[in-house]
């Protein structure tokens, strides 16, 4: 077990799956000679050669749709979105070809694709280079999505999504890539569909996934301090959905947060809520709380920006109106 | 594979040279030069098979039997059988949704086309699909495509894999003129081009987007869309199947020999509406126009006429093929009749390929929906 | 005030805007010499001219952000889709430019677009041509989106949303265009934000849109035979969402179920879920129900395709559950 | 507009003719002609300033006071000139993010533009766009755009806006290399064919989309791009800001009179990085290919000598024109630095033009957040 950076475990993952597996290919915007945009996938035209560590030109809708059709032809392809604000562009074929088409030839093709890349804001990056794209993802079927936080997550998970038969969207983060972790050296899949709950408290729960994981960690690092101790549950896949875990850490603590990156209206958190409300209404004792990025598209300066962002301060005044100790709910 | 497509067998005695009858060639033998007239016959029985299934599903659909879009490529059969006919069995066919007499020609079985129109558990997509969605992957077609230019980054990639695999079948990807006009058409030439991907596109230019004439959304001629991206460009006359089968027969050998990609202009003509909801003519094209396509470029009555001409077909023969044509139909349309309506209980079936161990995957609640927790193992998986 | 249809009814509401605004005009795949694939611009070509009504190319990305790029110059394009379903392709210019706009310049530039056209499943289109597509609407700020299920409400809230001076997306229904009803003939405006209460009942709220409103009066019909009177509100617009309307009915069934075509992750209704628990907890007797799609591609097969769909039967049977005559919930 | 964008004034004595010194024309001079001195002073003066101010916010990046994506347009500014300075005040343009200096050669202060790359309120989109996103309508500069592509449709739209309301404007349409191959180009350019739109599209060919070489992924000239849409293409020398301007001035006399759509390719190069945060040269260019750019083909030395060989400007002059290039650019830094942030009440402003009265339109439920019910029509609209 060596500690690295969550780039070097999604880099650690595709060698991981291209060592055991010809039909696995790497193909987008530079990531071969130049390394990937965002250096994923450093070294790997190098060990693979321009077979499977493919450049392509800045099409993301025609590159997506090709990866679609050689995962018709059996192939495995993992197609890399320089961001995935780029990949609304390629929508129509994650969605129309991609996540239809088992369905459409009765079980005859299946899709073996991942769609990888990071999500989400960054630094300053303004409205159209800082949009979280779950949404997008989720809403129809055929589509599975994971969301590593960590990069021991980061190589289980893009390990599972190459190896699994359907699409899978891989949503990673530009800040998250140079964070450091434990990651196992040896082989190493973590299954889509299990929830991790990466801090254990009583109080209230903190659901959330991806980058916002360690938003989460940091409010309950904030809130033990006042002898709140709330339990952080980390979804990591959206689709499969841990609703067990999810409904587990309700019945603990009966007060719930969630938190995500995007915007609020049709968000993830809309449906969790919704999971919840319906399936554990009499162990809530208080509404689900919804903590995200305010709903505006993201501003380029620095105050405005982090204003807009759902940050520590914002989960851990989440957490006190869900205990009540802000006072009567609004 | 289509029945034409069998081994070229000997040529006709009488069309062969210029030392035929009275030292004069017949115009109409011209044409036939390199078929045997068993391979003339086969195509001919391939068209009128064409022919007699969309006026089956015609039928069909005016009685309810069909439903949804339905769109005939009446008048278009030539390229049915000239483009699809000289493949391989094991090169693949990707196209729109104007494709029953295509995915026929590369090979399914009339009755699995026709069940999937009346949306029967025994179509070729177990009736999920419909009109617009035909497949058959054992035979190399890959659908059966509803957004126009949809499948047109998919059939770079099907080509994508074939070279990936250091394989030699090629690929035919087929749209109508209107899909030229999707931004996927531009990404995906530049694409094969710069990869030297084994596909052949080919429009079938039937002149029409709907009611759109290609020349109102073009300043430019068909075959001027592929050169930006260095990829040459051919015009055939899809209404001579002979010209368009020996035609693709020549241009598959090179791609196949690794010539790259290749964008072929087919001049067609859609002998009926749109779609069956709408009328032949309107007001973007006249009722005159239609009947003298209809009277002058009909490629069954070309073809038809020309053997008869030529002296390789009797009337006999002719009611013969068509006779069998008209049966295959009908025995198509009866099998889809009696077919089962899939099995409700398979609505949650084939939406995943793998059904992970943990966690939902579906969110509807609804009873019937597989819940999560539940390892269950889709048998559409290819899970190696 | 003549009786009319809903398709009647929105080529009215363009030509009065057509008439009193010479900024306005409708650009779109078969909208001038064929009258448009549905039959709705039927006339306009004649009367506007083609410098007004204009058939375009089959390039939906590049037609909607020349639609955009005309809204940045002061025009207010009516840009039809020729379903909903196509604009999957134009989602970046949406999302991108027509919603993020006004924002990333500070106020300069306005975008009054129209994006309009039929959304949803019609009967036996299968998976690539029956989606309904709100959710791809509605989660980006910047975009308003308006679902008028009846005549009336169609000339009211197409004109209302060609006079915004935002970009806003009006969502038709193909099965719709052929039902009748009156419309005034005046000059006739329904302000977006209001919902409408389509009936009233004191029992169960059936909160719904679009197409999805006659569906739901049915089901409320049948429900009345039991003697069971159901609200049913249409919202008519989902951005702006009338929350006070929604409030207004839960307070006084204490019951709810929301039924939408599209499917269930990340839904409308789960929004709307999340809304009422978090402002109305304690004025919920039950769970609030969601009637949606089957989480599935649509299939063509005729009684796959009824199984798919919410109807009528599901909205009665979760009305009974929330009022708990179906049993204890689950 | 720029200040080269003046009255063409008398031409310069002594290039004039062929009867000039020792009755041969100095090799410089001869692509002089037809620019007064002062015409020539102006280009050199505007192409120093977008030099300097490129320089001077890569000096504020460095230090943190300019956050995000940062490209600079060092290499190509004359481009900027060349092809900006021609237009008439009430033209269009509209382009990427790589885009500062064309902000200001349409006429954005640079005190509006540095401000805005500062994240300050009295930035040309109020500290909202930041360096991808500058925008002032009311000198005709309509952005900055982040997505590659996704300003030819909207470059499009303006010229459709310009021929709908009859005006005789026309629109610059800038765009990177790269972004030739986004599907958008075709959509774009074939709507503008067969609408005549006044545009002309503008590929800043420097040879890279990011680390990219065209060559690598396009099987064709860029050249060739256009004649797939019947658009005339032409090549240009971007780093000869006189070829550059003298060749636009006439491009868009021609546009304006209703020539139709153009093409142009001009060539350039780009001397840093891709943006900030990027290395001058890599695996994907050598240090040499950069060194030997920066030597031979800059855009700002190669008026320079010619105007020194010329003997129309003076070292003192040159000096001089420098240092107000750069106290420009210092002042600009200046302002920007003194600027307040944006005011964090406005946070919810301009996501709407028009808050309706009814409903909510804000769903985040947040303090600050605009609540529904209220009726505030918000300063941006122009609801008439
Ligand atoms: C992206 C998209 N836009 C619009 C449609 C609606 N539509 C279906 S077929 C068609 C015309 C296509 O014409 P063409 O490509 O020439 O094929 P043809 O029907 O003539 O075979 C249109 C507009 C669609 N299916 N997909
Ligand atoms: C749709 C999209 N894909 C990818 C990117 C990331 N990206 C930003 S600039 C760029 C290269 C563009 O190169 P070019 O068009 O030649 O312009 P240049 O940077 O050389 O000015 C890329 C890939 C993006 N912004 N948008
Ligand atoms: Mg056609
Ligand atoms: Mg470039």
């Amino acid at each position: 077990m060596a500690e690295i950076t969550y780039r070097e475990a999604l880099n650690a993952a595709m060698c991981q799956e291209m060592d055991r597996d010809d039909s696995v290919f790497l193909l987008g915007e530079e990531v071969a000679e130049y390394d990937g945009a965002y250096k994923v996938s450093r070294g790997m035209l190098a060990r693979y050669g321009d077979r499977r560590v493919v450049d392509s030109p800045i099409s993301e809708l025609g590159f997506a749709g090709l990866c679609v059709g050689a995962a018709m032809a059996g192939l495995r392809p993992i197609c890399e979105f320089m961001t995935f604000n780029f990949s609304i562009l390629a929508l129509d074929q994650v969605i129309n070809s991609a996540a239809k088409m088992l369905y459409m030839t009765n079980g005859q093709i299946p899709i073996p694709i991942v769609f990888r890349g990071p999500t989400g804001a960054a630094l300053q990056l303004s409205a159209q280079h800082s949009q979280a794209c779950e949404t997008y993802y989720v809403h129809a079927p055929g589509v599975k999505l994971a969301t590593p936080a960590t990069p021991a997550d980061a190589k289980g998970l893009l390990a599972a999504a190459i190896r699994d038969d359907d699409p899978v969207a891989v949503m990673e983060g530009e800040l998250l890539y140079n964070v450091r972790g434990e990651v196992p050296d040896e082989e190493y899949v973590i299954p889509l569909g299990v929830a991790d709950l990466k801090r254990s408290g009583d109080d209230v729960s903190i659901i959330t996934h991806g980058k916002m994981v360690h938003v989460a960690l940091q409010a309950a690092r904030t809130l033990a301090r006042e002898e709140i101790e709330a339990d952080v549950l980390d979804l990591r896949s959206l689709r499969p959905l841990d609703a067990d875990a999810i409904l587990r850490t309700v019945a603990k603590t009966n007060r719930v947060v969630y938190l995500e990156e995007g915007w609020p209206y049709a968000g993830v958190g809309a449906q969790i809520v919704s999971l919840i409300q319906d399936e554990a209404f009499d162990d809530l004792d208080s509404p689900v709380l919804r903590v995200t990025q305010a709903d505006v598209p993201m501003p380029y300066a620095k105050n405005l920006e982090q204003l807009a962002k759902p940050g520590v301060k914002a989960v851990v005044e989440a957490c006190r109106k869900a205990l009540y100790t802000a006072g009567t709910p609004a | 594979m289509a029945r034409a497509n069998r081994e070229m067998g000997a040529a006709v005695a009488g069309i062969e040279g210029p030392e035929a009858a009275n030292g004069r060639e017949p115009a109409a033998a011209a044409g036939l030069r390199g078929f045997s007239r068993e391979e003339l016959h086969g195509l001919l029985a391939d068209m009128l098979l064409y022919r007699r299934f969309e006026e089956k599903a015609e039928e069909a659909y005016a009685i309810g039997r069909i439903g949804g879009f339905c769109h005939l490529h009446i008048g278009q059969e030539g390229l049915a059988a000239g483009a699809i006919g000289p493949l391989r069995g094991d090169d693949l066919v990707i196209t729109a949704y104007r494709e029953h007499t295509q995915a026929i020609a590369k090979g399914i079985a009339p009755r699995a086309v026709m069940a999937e129109l009346y949306g029967r558990a025994t179509g070729c997509s177990g009736g999920r699909g419909g009109s617009m969605h035909l497949f058959d992957t054992t035979v190399g077609f890959y659908g059966g495509h509803g957004i126009v230019g949809g499948q047109i980054p998919l059939g770079a990639g099907l080509a994508w894999a074939i070279r990936y695999r250091g394989g030699d079948q090629i690929c035919i990807c087929f749209m109508g003129d209107a899909a030229v006009n999707q931004g996927a058409f531009l990404e995906s030439l530049n694409m094969s081009a710069v990869w030297r991907l084994p596909v052949i596109y080919v429009v079938e230019n039937n002149g029409y987007g709907m009611g759109t004439a290609f020349a109102r959304v073009s300043a430019t001629e068909m075959e001027a869309r592929s050169g930006a991206y260095g990829i040459p460009a051919h015009t055939v006359d899809g209404q001579d199947v002979l010209e368009t089968y020996r035609f693709f027969e020549e241009l598959a050998g090179r791609v196949r020999g690794g010539a790259g990609p290749q964008f072929v202009n087919a001049i067609t003509y859609r002998f009926r509406g749109h779609s069956m909801s709408d009328p032949v003519s309107g007001t973007y094209r006249s009722r005159e126009e239609v009947e003298s396509q209809v009277e002058e470029r009909d490629p069954v009555a070309i073809l038809r006429e020309r053997l008869m001409e030529a002296g390789l077909l009797t009337r006999g023969e002719l009611e013969a093929l068509d006779a069998e044509a008209r049966a295959a139909c009908e025995d198509a349309a009866e099998f889809a009749d009696a077919s089962p309506l899939p099995d409700p209980a398979t609505l949650y079936d084939h939406v995943y390929a793998e059904i992970n161990p943990h966690g939902r995957l579906f969110l509807d609640g609804r009873p019937g929906a597989p819940t999560g927790g539940r390892a269950r193992v889709d048998g559409g998986g290819r899970h190696g």
